[in-house]
């Protein structure tokens, strides 16, 4: 019964932030485009705890980021993985 | 499974649109079956045809339409938002009098119905916006 | 079409203002669309998206439809339940009992009970 | 004084090409001069005379071709962004072999160039972005 | 030599942060689109002392938005004008 | 076109991403056509923009090119007045000398003697 998140926005944009209102324990969060800019400073949330913490690979490569070892980097296939493992899916941007 | 992809962004004004094809073309290599992949909004725009990007770029809406093609798959463009962004194929353009029609021959023109049959006959539906 | 089978519970989650984009409307006009096709219908006004609600809009001045008299119409459509965040209300000085149409001010953690218990959700 | 306005943005998508022509029509009721429209990014979106919104919503644009028309006014689509996103004049079209030519007879396609001479040669530039 | 700024974001985006942090002692901020919304909140901003504040009144109008006192309302015409008397316009968005 | 005149004083404000949207790539655009025509530039990164100094990018992974790479060819283009926010460099925390090019660093009351002293402003 658990639902997939995606953000893909930076920290200058809400889209994280109502994300981590409405997300509950055992719900994934997917960090992709934009959104992987926020995977360090993600951790400092405390509706984050909760949460199985991604970010999309090709994303951060593209971009430079290198995650902390709290959020698991994940490729396109393991986010066609995730999204089939989850009941549904929201989609913040 | 059985998967429809929504997709509301234009090709190269964000990057959703090409994570919306990347994810697609992924589902596709790893077996599963897209139901449905549904253009709305801004996404329309992946459907214009004469998109011309400089030839050292990705081109995104030339790799939706192989993609299409190659996998035989539902692509729809939303009527009204195609019309008003311009996006037209040639009945549409012959019913408003207008020179030009655009669209893709891979992608066909219909309402947000489909999305709903999309919600009911898919297990599970992706969202790409920006 | 595939005939459509029993109906799916569908959760909109709309965060745009009403004129600043074309994303409020886009919102609103798939909303409609699952309403004629009688699916179960949550919609959910969250950040930026509760100025959709603010009273005595006249978009006339820039040229556009009033969303707010659009949103109004939604129970004729039995589209009846209808939430905003109450954080995202107080947050812009929103008083829930002066809005443009009747909604239920709710807590996140009541969304989030609304997102587990649906098929699909949409946000825009 | 004579003015430039540069519009980043789509019609539908944001209010900012709409606010754009409400302060282009303004500065000409007001006596000013436009030197010059220069669409950019996501503005080229509005020389698309495909664009076909409902008939009860503002058309913005049919109101830019006709403002363009109506005061001969220089207005100007930047060629890299309308050919990325499939906007193209008859000539661009043949070149690249695409069927359709959708932009607006009032638009040129021409460079960035042209916003460095608005640049130097109007008293102003007003920018118009989302 | 003054500045006429224009902001067309609610307090969503950190276009009017930004704005603020570079617009200076006798510029203008004017409040557009969306901007609008934040046409309650600015005053308290302490940069927003030092300028002239408008905000587009089509727009407030079209939003149901009053504007506080310390907040100028002005339609198109007066935008230009505006536009007209300072040496350069920056647009945040 | 008319003749260029005298070269004016042009400062760009970059405040996006380099590949989560089209502006960044834009912006650099505009900048390097106001170049070949010999134009006076400042080029300064705010807010999310400094992400485009960002070492290491590899953007073939998805699909797209370089922007560092394209920004660290301005100097060859006589583009040398390049400034980086420092507030919006600490708040990422990036440091300033372990960027893809070489930027200086200022403050929010440089940029705005720099917006004071252009003829033309643009932000993207």
């Amino acid at each position: 019964m658990s639902t997939l998140h995606t953000v893909n926005k930076t920290a200058a944009d809400d889209a994280l932030a109502a994300c981590l209102r409405v997300a509950t324990s055992g719900d994934s969060l997917l960090l992709i485009e934009d959104g992987v800019y926020q995977a360090s400073t993600i951790t400092g949330h405390p509706q984050a705890q909760v949460l199985k913490l991604f970010a999309l690979k090709e994303d951060t490569d593209a971009r430079g980021i290198s995650l902390p070892s709290s959020v698991t980097p994940i490729d396109y296939a393991q986010f066609v993985e995730l999204a089939c493992q989850h009941s549904r899916s929201v989609s913040w941007f | 499974m059985k998967l429809t992809v929504l997709v509301h962004s234009a090709p190269y004004s964000s990057e959703a649109a090409y994570s919306a094809y990347r994810f697609t073309s992924s589902a596709l290599a790893a077996g599963h079956e897209i139901y449905r992949l549904f253009f709305y909004y801004d996404g329309v725009h992946n459907s214009n045809a004469s998109s011309t990007p400089p030839q050292d770029e990705f081109d995104l809406v030339k790799a939706w339409s192989e993609l299409i093609k190659t996998h035989k798959l539902d692509a729809i463009s939303c009527v009204s938002s195609a019309l008003r962004r311009g996006v037209l194929d040639p009945q549409e353009a012959t019913r408003y009098e207008k020179e030009a029609a655009s669209m893709g021959a891979q992608f066909v023109l219909s309402g947000l119905g489909q999305l709903v049959d999309a919600n009911t006959n898919s297990d599970r539906v992706m969202s790409f916006g920006a | 079409m595939s005939t459509l089978q029993s109906p799916k519970t569908i959760t909109f989650i709309s965060r745009s203002t009403p004129y600043g984009s074309g994303r409020a409307k886009a919102c609103l006009d798939m909303v409609l669309s699952a309403a004629a096709f009688e699916q179960k219908i949550n919609l959910v006004f969250m950040d930026d998206g509760v100025w959709q609600l603010q009273a005595a809009q006249k978009p006339k001045s820039i040229d556009a439809k009033d969303l707010s008299a659009a949103l109004s119409a939604l129970p004729l459509f039995d589209v009846n339940n209808i939430f905003a965040e109450s954080k995202s209300l107080s947050a812009r000085d929103l008083d829930p009992a002066s809005l443009a149409i009747g909604v239920k001010a709710c807590s996140a953690e009541a969304i989030a009970v609304l997102i587990r218990e649906s098929d699909v959700v949409y946000q825009l």
